[in-house]
């Protein structure tokens, strides 16, 4: 495909202020493009929680009683030994864990913050190849 | 015969050893105890050192181009031409020189070969890519002549991507999108340096190749330096995977400098739980945007999606155990020994060098400040504030920066953890640096 | 500067943006949704789709060629020239253009680059192949330009036939070798195919490579339309993969409406075990034999034949691991993804492709008549029975084909299991297929 | 390797029954080929027999007390188990095995019919990348 | 149509069939016999012998190069020119005959084609490699054309030799560095052969490759064949695996008739352990020395110590189970099936090939010689006295040849345990006969 | 990189003594490569153990009362045991073992032993693709 070049390409050795504006137009097309892309996830976010809220009443009370509410006692020895284990891999041995409170703002249940943890834990795991 | 004997030693490299190899050696030991004793991203740094090592040696078939068609690199004049018509030649003959108000270019001869035809003559002019000689020899190319044709055609890097995002949970950004500014600001570090090396006297190719070690991202290093400043490679490579391995040591003091005590004790809400769809549209999303936006990305993102795609979908298991294992290893060894290869003395053992070395540092630690001050920005904005020690993780390193992060938050309260929150900034950081490199490649001339 | 921003958006894809564009993707988005969500071959459709989201964004440095000799692809009369030595050309500039009775041809340039050398003028006449310039740029060919390769060259459909024949059992083949001619009858949908294709339009070349559909094969029908038309690749594999994944809807209509209840509670004697020198003379057998007699078939059934029996020696563990897992995965991810770089909107968005889909569904109902009803006819002389239900298996779709054979079976008699006798002409089907296609080779001009 | 071209290729859009003549003979080149070696096969089968046959007596009926008579009750409750597994695996969860009965035309031992639903098994499992 | 049916059998391979197909398929069945039933290396001669089946067939678009440009493969006069521009031409079609001196070359076309230039006409003086027509074609060149590019371009050998490194433990050779002499001493084989190659006749670079046997290293000997003599590969390779694995049978009887009872009652003592660090430094100074000594063998060496440093070093898990697993899995597939489609007829069924399987038995009985003559040597000057019997192991064959050693130590001794002692000069021949194939590579004129 | 030829290259059938003279070289050339190698490595291995006797005095004698004295009651019944599987394994079951003894000249305990049987059986498994 072929782009007609509405700017002259930079090249050889450019003077400052020329150079510092191609460089604000560079930041500017990064910040665009991931705000444009933060929105659109905003939104997608928005629109797929509605559209679960909406489905979800009828099957919603089911999984309730299997989960306690979600006090601080919800954290059970399986899950702090979870968590010790997602950071001591993390960050490695020589971290010491003094204590595990849930976050007071936290409205998720123990469920999903396991969830969390496996998943960062897969993460980190993961990324030791670049 | 005894004689016979000794006359070997003129065919041993011994004669060829210069004086740029040991000081190579050197820093090929230095390399590997990095490596492997001090764990510097070894996965790419011994081989990359190793590859050095045999760049570095006066070594027989493992680079020379294949005999066929040699052509003209340059525009100019043929001032001499060494061979006729079925005359043979050996490996490293003289087979013509062309000449230019910048200067005079000699063609060798990559093996030996027999002259099929000279296509100029003395007093000829040529242009660069002009047939001068076609010859004929049984001879194939070297080894790394054939495996580099993937840093050459820029196909490792998006390969590696393709593994990359096959191993990547986006999760944690698109439950927190607006940490995708952050990723972003982290840019800033690699327009500063570019601008930095430019002063330095650097080409506008070579700065940009320099200022995307801010971005923290080997691959995206490689491919864009193959592209816009080939003899800067292995300096580039080198130093981006070098101080990714350094982040636990750039970042912290940067970061403990741009912020109070308060912002760094900020807890952040649990992230919500993402679903499979979310995921799935979100690859698409990113694709589609980042290419529309800046075409020139596309064989980087898209090959990041395709492997998140893969990931995320979870009908196509066999397909991303794949791309996680064998292919990113596979391309891993051939991409290290590539770029090693491309290490010679002649080419690194320069004042370039050293500037690319210290731009570096500046690269990481610009990036690092302008993703920790974008946090401090938009918490002027926000309800629910961001820690700004996540801002950090932006540089991408991944996953070495968010752990920074984490550790950080710690220090001031054992209690805080910013680990899964540090995760956005830090894949977004790597879509960010892919993008500004898409920019570069399209507005900036070789 | 703000002027420079905007700009900027000149160079990003937006302008590019054709009518056809959003059309494909949401053609990718069902294509998506049938593979992740109801299962259609996934992991072939997922690179498929994903490639073809890539084909229809405006990307760079994806598809496009190296720059270097440019020929002309038709004869014909150059009429006109734009570029002279020396000159520099931008990416998609018109180079020259070739005329001749049925129209006219432009050559653009993939690249940037320089003339190296003009090697006809404005009037010259030129063969298809002719060298019209020769040019020289640093930027390589595209990532895809490189990895579709395997498809022009014709090496993945064979490399996925190594893995193939390294997961397929011929024992219950040759227990009853007699299903063999199951197998072949259902390559009757693909001759009746070929003429319905012929009827309507299509030359002989694309003709072959639509019937092909009905031999529910991916990689022979891949291998066949990319030396016969590669033009109607994508609609080809797009068709062949997801009639594959609804043979369960469409084979049982067909298999009740042909067959007899009575006939539908046939029970067949259970197979006798086949030992290992069986299956390895089988394997070299099928070589020489297909070989012999169709040798246009040869890369297909010998690299069948080669997994096969690096399956069944027992002594090459590691290959056959490797041939079923890294080798398999490796070339399916690539397979796919070029076959979905082929599936660009003005290629895919035509009648054509409508007509080939409605050809897919006659492909498919034709053989799997042909099938039941073949072993109908072999009932007349056979005192064993064959239960006709497993005729229809000989389409191959191996092996969803087989559990229609059982579930039908089933539905008349749940105690009837004709799961196994099905796989006999199962795995006859994929010989069948690489027969037709090499007759089709051999006797077919492009 | 290079074949003199006996008929003319076929090319552009040939006339229906010129069409119709070059699709049986495709045909009959497939049913040629795969007679021929069902042919082979058949024969290959019986030689091999043949020769287990007169190799066997030797050491035929030491396996024979081991495999209980091939009645019904040598359906064993393992055996069971493997072919519902088999079965479930292949066919999906939706399916009821109501009973197994060997079929009564058959002379294989249970061992030899369980390793053709391993076999089966096999296939089924290894089918799933074309 | 009957008729039609009747013309189609003259497309089939039965016209095609020569003489040496049968023949070959004997020898084929003969090999695999030997590497599924009798365990002779069957991981490389199960594919080269399929592969020398697919060789022996007469099949299309196998191993044809792909239409393009066709040059001269010698020097001469144009007599016969057969095609004119813009003619169609069909597979095998006579393009043009070259003569000279020695006898009359013809040039036929490996495709269809369209010729789109002649560069030449009759009566015309050409060289070696001179272009003689350029054509057009759609048709991409057969599978094994490409697969090849492996071997042609020594690129498979090297990557063997990268897996081969990845598995070696050179442990006990470090523990007891003399018994590197005795790999060197095994070379003496490697020599003694090729001198009586060249007395039967044989240029040097056959001679030099059918030597190389006695190197009993299965890449090296490829690595080598296809560079001083391409047309000798087959037989080279089979008679190189085939002995590998008759290392049991053609080993003890010498190591028996060389060495009395109390010598091969020597016993040992125990191996040091050697540290991670040693190991590291090992791998470094044999890359250093090596290639500074014989910088041909660049590439062996080089891929061997890098394997090797993966390894050792104990941080790049990753890598050094790729190299040992996929990367040595896929390379074997496809060198060995690209070797045996070298194994043509009309290549094998020659006198040279009986030879060369004959002068393969003296190389191993010869290279065993001395290796065990080397040990006796070296206990003149030794307190510590090495066991005789070890000295065989340095043919390499790894780890066939210290297997023998052991078991022959312990038919003198059943408590003596030499098995470890033997890896030592094992191991040691693999860099040994590397190092003798880099002399012959750089002082031996194809 | 280019290399002068010295000697002229070896080609098309040499004389005999020409070639013995170009063979002889070719073993020199080969026992000086590999014997300068022995020379590096002798002197290698001297230089580690030197240094390591020199950090060694601070921590031998904690290992010390670890490992039984060196006598030939140290040979465990795991050892044994792990012997006798190495052995089998590289050598086929046909092989019979007697008895295991220390060899009377080794000074190396039994986890160094363990050790080396365990590092050779490694080689011989990685062994058998070449
Ligand atoms: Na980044
Ligand atoms: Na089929
Ligand atoms: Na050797």
């Amino acid at each position: 495909m072929h782009f007609l070049l509405a700017t002259e390409p930079l090249n050889g050795h450019p003077e400052f202020f020329e150079n510092l504006g191609y460089q604000t137009v560079g930041i500017l097309v990064v910040i665009t493009s991931l705000g444009t892309l933060w929105l659109c996830v905003e939104i997608l976010g928005r629109l797929l929680n509605a559209y679960a809220h909406q489905a979800a009443p009828a099957q919603s009370p089911a999984p309730a009683p299997a989960s306690p509410p979600s006090t601080e006692s919800s954290i059970t020895p399986e899950i702090c030994a979870a968590i010790s284990a997602a950071i001591t891999n993390v960050l490695g041995s020589e971290v010491q864990i003094h204590s595990i409170t849930p976050s007071p703002k936290t409205q998720a249940n123990p469920f999903v913050q396991a969830w969390s943890v496996e998943g960062r834990r897969q993460i980190f795991h993961s990324h030791t190849l670049r | 015969m005894l004689k016979d004997y000794l006359d070997f030693f003129q065919l041993t490299g011994f004669p060829s050893i210069t004086w740029q190899m040991p000081v190579m050696w050197a820093i090929v030991m230095v390399l590997l105890y990095l490596a492997v004793y001090k764990g510097f991203e070894p996965l790419l740094l011994v081989p990359i050192a190793f590859g050095a090592l045999l760049a570095n040696l006066p070594s027989v078939g493992l680079v020379n181009e294949p005999i066929g068609a040699m052509v003209s690199p340059v525009a100019g004049s043929v001032i001499e031409m060494h061979v006729k018509p079925g005359e043979f030649f050996e490996e490293g003959a003289l087979i013509a020189v062309v000449s230019n108000p910048e200067g005079r270019e000699e063609i060798h001869a990559h093996a030996r070969g027999q002259v099929s035809v000279a296509h100029k003559a003395v007093g000829d002019r040529v242009l660069a890519g002009s047939l001068l000689v076609t010859a004929y020899s049984s001879e194939p190319g070297g080894l790394f002549y054939y495996i580099s044709r993937g840093i050459e055609w820029e196909i490792f890097p998006p390969l590696i991507f393709l593994g990359v995002g096959a191993l990547t949970d986006f999760g944690p950004l698109i439950a927190r999108p607006i940490t995708l500014l952050l990723g972003g600001a982290a840019q800033i570090g690699v327009a500063v340096t570019f601008m930095a090396a430019t002063l330095l006297g650097f080409t506008v190719g070579e700065s940009a190749s320099i200022g995307i070690i801010g971005g923290a991202d080997g691959p995206t290093a490689i491919f864009l330096s193959a592209k816009l400043a080939p003899h800067l490679l292995p300096a580039i490579a080198v130093a981006a995977y070098s101080y990714m391995a350094l982040v636990p040591l750039i970042q912290p003091p940067i970061m403990r400098a741009l912020t109070s005590k308060q912002e760094r004790l900020i807890r952040m809400t649990s992230l919500r739980h993402v679903g499979k769809l979310e995921k799935l549209i979100f690859a698409l999303l990113v694709t589609i945007l980042c290419i529309l936006l800046v075409p020139a990305a596309t064989s980087l993102i898209g090959m990041l999606m395709l492997g998140n795609f893969f990931r995320e979908c979870g009908v196509t298991d066999r397909l991303v155990k794949t791309a996680q294992n064998e292919i990113i290893n596979i391309i891993t060894i051939f991409l290290g020994t590539s770029v090693g290869m491309t290490m010679t003395g002649t080419r690194f053992l320069r004042q370039e060098t050293l500037l690319i070395i210290g731009l570096g540092v500046v690269a990481f630690g610009v990036s690092t400040a302008s993703g920790v001050l974008m946090a401090k920005f938009l918490n002027l904005f926000l309800k629910k504030k961001i820690n700004p020690l996540i801002g950090s993780a932006g540089v991408s390193a991944v996953p070495m920066a968010a752990r920074v992060s984490q550790v950080e938050g710690q220090r001031a309260d054992p209690n805080n953890y910013l680990l899964m929150h540090a995760m956005g900034p830090n894949v977004a950081g790597v879509i960010g640096t892919a993008v500004i490199a898409g920019y570069y490649i399209a507005t900036v001339t070789r």
